[in-house]
């Protein structure tokens, strides 16, 4: 399997980084994080529709570009760049869903970059894991709560996992309460369905296999984002210490911390690889997938959040501020390290998975 | 004069028989106690104390604490307490000992410091805020930083520079700064945890009568390592049981929350239990030196050791609890005067943790601190040395 | 508890240091490390009988000097500190057992520095562990193997646990197989025991009483010898740092080798105050003792292993050759972190210690 | 000239159809493959080779090792063939080419590497051998260290301090000298793992003819970069296999010996199996930049990894396996030709696997080189640059 970046992959990169950096710097990511709109809907219009982002790992059959979740990660590798407000992790769970389900009727709206959708599980929860039996179905009636969704304050409909079968619901029938999140771009909310109407895109193990796809798909994404956002640590870091003078000299010539940012550099490396290749097996279909995605997440989870805190802490004093983009990617570093399992769950599943149980 | 503990103790007894603490108006108790040389009591006659050994001090604490009688709080003034008075007392004038002592110790008068700068973080001695004389005034322009309590404070500690056309230790000089002097603005500063524990200053003009001065012009380098020195010492003061702290606060949630547990996660809980319970010991073993007056090196370990441990447990903790740690407390700026780990969020412990390789010394240069001078390893070649600090590259 | 070291105990620490500077330094112990006498017996005398380091812990009333384990640990950081080759270890292990059966038969000898006993279990064995089934008593009459025991080639009398008591046994009487150890300086040798006499201590609970109690002092006294070693790798590295020079400064200039170091003499400090606990309680009798010595060795272990490995690394080339001592002290601390049980052991005993178990 | 794979295979076989590899004395079939330009097909005609690309190379080892020609032992003669000659093609004269490189790539010939020194390694151009020009020799004093193959080499290449008066980098001149001359004594250097795979090479008034010098006077730091270079750019060749090496040992283990584990250890045991398969997709990915002419900077990030991992991994295998983990196989002085990672005891790859962050750069090295080459990071600041060789502080 090739893990280099294609041609296309660079273009497409170059298209979401100019987007990005046109229009959602990180003063202005900051400000939004405490504005009444968390997500800006504008940009991920633009990024879904125009630039084609919404429907890369969506067939043509279904509307799509027809290209593959190696392209989709490229855009999560962008967007963690930029810890950028836009529902992409919700909706990349969402689409594999739906495609996994081979549902004709929304699969297209959402490859246009038109309506935005997004999975109900809490963000916690790792691929492999029983599904919630919080929701439950009566018909086509959906009662219960889901704790901690991500990104479905921007969605139009939620895909709704029960124990009776995955359904798509309207968002506007469903009570979406804001809870106060460790991620202040990846804002969560509460979902509270009390008989709200859903249709149902499938039932028993074809739903099982559904939500099981998303969720699989959505930690090899992650650990693009993953990916994305400790290179940006890394080179803001970088950046930072050769300019910043103590003692006479700049901070980036003491040993102490160049041997940090070269280990640093060491992992970020080694992450790409596996982020690559978590991305290729999905996108491939290969029988190696359940041990690259937990790979990927056992080794992304860490290597971010160790950069994110690196950063925080060879900034000195200024990273410890509001004022300073660090403690954006300090708390999209830990939730990602959460989201979707833990290193250690990974690392548990992987035991199971290469025989390397206790 | 030699004290017994039997001694002090006789004289707070015979201060509280005469001054009754329910019947006295707290200001007024505090004033008399300073009067009575039993506020530290290791200060000059006169100036609050008797001249009595520093050790002593927690009898007299106690016995005051014992009858419920008022304390100065001594968290809130901790930075007038534990550094400006210690300076001011041996590098002041006689009449500025009369003048700040007496209010700054029954907390009338509460002080902050006003050290660091955007620019001069761990390289402290490159600072940049001017001090200019103009006849019996100093006039000072600058930006101060991390100042906890300028906004409550009356007074502040302050080091300016006199002379930029020396190497940057020879031109500095340390003043008495009035808080509520024209030109001194005092801004909240944003923590990542969302609060406001600091502060940042800008000074504007502000003049300072040159009686305000502590120690001599230039020479305000030397006066600040006992402002520093003092900061240092500070080391916490009884025995701490097992599992004080955050390991405490992770090992009741593994406790009582089995559905949190896994076996993967058991053996790294442990490796911080380990941590946690030998740094504990080796701060025990600290005290005890420092209770039999072997100095020892070991307190740039206990703290350099307890930050990386309260953002490794914090770090855990977070990871532990799952979906409830993807969840805050609350993001909206508010201004603590304390930092209360154990009643806050697990979110709030792993972002404010951060702090804490940061204040009061990073992590790394408690690392060269540790490897030059209790190791003795050779010194970072210096290009700063001899450089006027107008010439320094920065 | 005082972590202190006393006056008596510092007078105590210079006796021995300076017996072992002049009967042994390194290129001496390097050298008899391939020859046909691994252990010198006649600095053990020396050590156990005219320093009276054998009667430290030995009451009074059994003809010992009556102070405690306290005192017994001082010694073990010197011998630590030196990796000299006398069978101290074994000989702890073997009094504990001693003392708690409460014999007047041998503790005497022992304690004079006389003769030398062994605990005849597997060097790895850890306190709490079921001990080896693989002696058997027919009436006292003594078959079986014992592997991996440590000093029993320096030892006149083997304390042999059995799932029928606790029994000493002259060693003249058993077979012993030197195996080539991976430390040089405590070399183990494999037991083999065909009907050899001999005489029983305790049975039943009081003899599990016995092995348990060496095994426990052993633990802490381990701890103290891994704190010896630690110190010597660290003051080694330091002022061989200094010396060298490469780019025209000495290497301990480096910022990148100073945090490092520093990293190292906090857990160096660390380990000093555990392993003082650990032996305090021990000679307490302290009902924290089992906490205190797998806290120090699941500390000590690491620490040791460290230190050892970094003045390794930190000496370059001729840290890596025959011709320097740094193996000797990396073999040793690698050797002690499995001796009476891994850190890992440790650690898992320590969780149900202090209920703390998933 | 453009060469095809399928033009290479046609000459390959057109070779062996006229040399039959089976009849012919090995060394003859050799000669006579280095003489029709199949040797290394890159260098030019008459050197062994045909000026076609590198890449093409193993298209012609896979043909002749397809039908079980005799090769010429790539491993033992590794830094002939590595280092030695590209250094010699690039630098040589045209006679020095036509004398050494021939034997050199059949193995007739051995080279080792004379560059080392107890007190320059790192450091490597503070080396202080001493080469003084006398008539048309040069004679040559000094100590060299960490010599693979010199108690088997012929030859070596040397490189010496022609002239002290001036910094380090431009008094050294580069030589091939003849191990078999007086003066030239070669000792075992033992290892911690108790055998001996390298050298000490004591020179002692050696005299080297002026003609086996390669590059100019002077000028032999700018030569001994290209050894160099080509010593880092060796990353092996093909696809790595999930679990080989180490981790496969340790892998292996723990699935044949369920007495052995616990849960303690299960999340450690799979934390090095994450690490041992991210670096094995990191230097998977780089063989693929290299595939397509990326250089790429890491492969400094693969060896500094794979060091780290090795020292890892054995030391979790030792204590896994506990009671075993303290038995050793033998210490006793052996002279191993390689290094056999997996046929070897789990005491031998923790000892051994400690020299990992040593040879061939040590780790240190290469995180300044990450450091500086590939972030861009302000260097350290030199004190060695500028003065003459013979006065640097040492």
């Amino acid at each position: 399997m090739n893990l280099l970046y294609g041609e296309e992959e660079q273009e497409l990169r170059s298209a979401v980084r100019q987007v990005l950096a046109d229009r959602s710097p990180w003063p202005a990511v900051l400000v939004r994080t405490e504005s009444d709109e968390p997500y800006d809907r504008s940009l991920w219009r633009t990024l879904a529709a125009d630039i084609g982002c919404a429907g890369l790992a969506v067939p043509e059959k279904f509307g799509g570009a027809g290209a593959s979740w190696r392209e989709a990660a490229v855009v999560a590798e962008e967007l963690g760049r930029a810890v950028a407000p836009v529902p992409y992790l919700g909706f990349v769970l969402a689409t594999a869903a739906l495609l996994a389900s081979e549902d004709e009727e929304l699969l297209p709206d959402l490859a246009a970059g038109g309506r935005t959708a997004v999975l109900a599980l809490p963000l916690s929860t790792p691929p492999g894991a029983a599904v919630w039996a919080s929701v439950h179905a009566d018909g086509a009636s959906l009662t219960g709560t889901v704790t901690s969704v991500a990104d479905a304050l921007a969605a139009d409909i939620l895909i709704v996992p029960t124990p009776d079968g995955l359904f798509a619901v309207d968002a506007a029938d469903v009570t979406r309460t804001p809870i106060p999140s460790l991620d202040l771009t990846r804002p969560l909310c509460d979902l509270s369905l009390h008989g709200a109407s859903g249709r149902v895109l499938g039932d028993g193990e074809a739903a099982e296999r559904a939500w099981s796809a998303a969720l699989t798909a959505g930690a090899a994404v992650l650990a693009s984002e993953q990916l994305g956002l400790a290179e940006w640590c890394l080179d803001t870091t970088v950046e930072y210490v050769k300019g910043r003078h103590q003692f006479g000299r700049p901070v980036g010539s003491y040993q102490g911390l160049k041997h940090r940012l070269a280990e640093l550099w060491v992992s970020v490396t080694q992450a790409r690889a596996v982020a690559r290749y978590a991305a290729g097996c999905v996108a491939d279909d290969d029988s190696d997938t359940a041990v690259a995605v937990s790979l990927a997440q056992a080794h992304c989870s860490p290597v971010a959040v160790r950069a994110a805190e690196e950063c925080v802490q060879m900034h000195g004093g200024i990273g410890f501020t509001w004022e300073h983009p660090a403690h954006l990617y300090l708390k999209r570093a830990k939730s990602d390290a959460i989201a979707l399992g833990t290193p250690e769950r990974h690392r548990a599943a992987l035991a199971t998975l290469v025989d390397l149980s206790a | 004069m030699d004290f017994a503990a039997e001694d002090l103790r006789d004289r707070v007894r015979d201060f509280l028989s005469s001054h009754d603490h329910a019947a006295t108006d707290r200001l007024e108790f505090l004033r008399a106690r300073f009067d009575a040389g039993l506020a530290w009591i290791s200060f000059p006659v006169g100036l609050g104390g008797l001249g009595a050994p520093r050790a002593l001090q927690p009898v007299v604490d106690g016995e005051f604490g014992a009858v419920g009688a008022p304390n100065n709080e001594p968290l809130r003034i901790g930075i007038g307490l534990g550094m400006a008075a210690p300076t001011i007392l041996r590098h002041g004038t006689e009449e500025q000992r009369r003048r700040w002592l007496r209010p700054l110790w029954t907390g009338e008068e509460v002080w902050c410091q006003l050290f660091s700068e955007p620019g001069a973080g761990s390289d402290l001695a490159a600072l940049g805020t001017r001090a200019v004389r103009d006849g019996d005034d100093w006039v000072v322009n600058g930006q101060k930083v991390w100042t906890s309590l300028a906004h409550e404070a009356r007074w502040a500690i302050l080091i300016a520079r006199t002379d930029p056309t020396v190497p940057k230790h020879q031109g500095i000089t340390y003043f008495a700064a009035d808080m509520t002097a024209p030109g001194v603005e005092v801004r909240p500063l944003r923590q990542i945890t969302g609060e406001s524990e600091f502060n940042e200053v800008f000074l504007t003009d502000v003049r300072i009568p040159d009686a305000h001065r502590i120690g001599d012009v230039g020479d305000g380098w030397r006066v600040a390592q006992t402002t520093l020195m003092n900061e240092r010492v500070a080391i916490g003061g009884g025995a701490v049981p097992r599992e004080a702290g955050m390991i405490g606060v992770v090992a009741r949630t593994w406790r009582d929350r089995p559905d949190l547990r896994t076996p993967g996660q058991q053996d790294t809980l442990i490796r911080l239990w380990v941590a946690a319970e030998a740094g504990r010991l080796a701060a025990q073993r600290l005290r005890e030196q420092l209770a039999i007056g072997q100095p020892g090196a070991e307190g740039s370990a206990v703290k350099f050791a307890y930050s990386r441990l309260n953002q490794e447990i914090s770090g855990f903790e977070l990871e532990l609890l799952g979906e409830e740690g993807l969840r805050y407390e609350d993001y909206s700026m508010r201004r603590p005067s304390i930092v209360e780990w154990e009643r806050r969020s697990p979110g709030y412990r792993y972002l404010r943790a951060k702090g804490n390789s940061i204040e009061g010394g990073t992590s790394e240069i408690l690392a060269n601190i540790i490897a030059e001078r209790v190791l003795g390893l050779p010194s970072e070649i210096r290009v700063d040395k001899d450089l006027p600090w107008k010439d320094l590259p920065r």
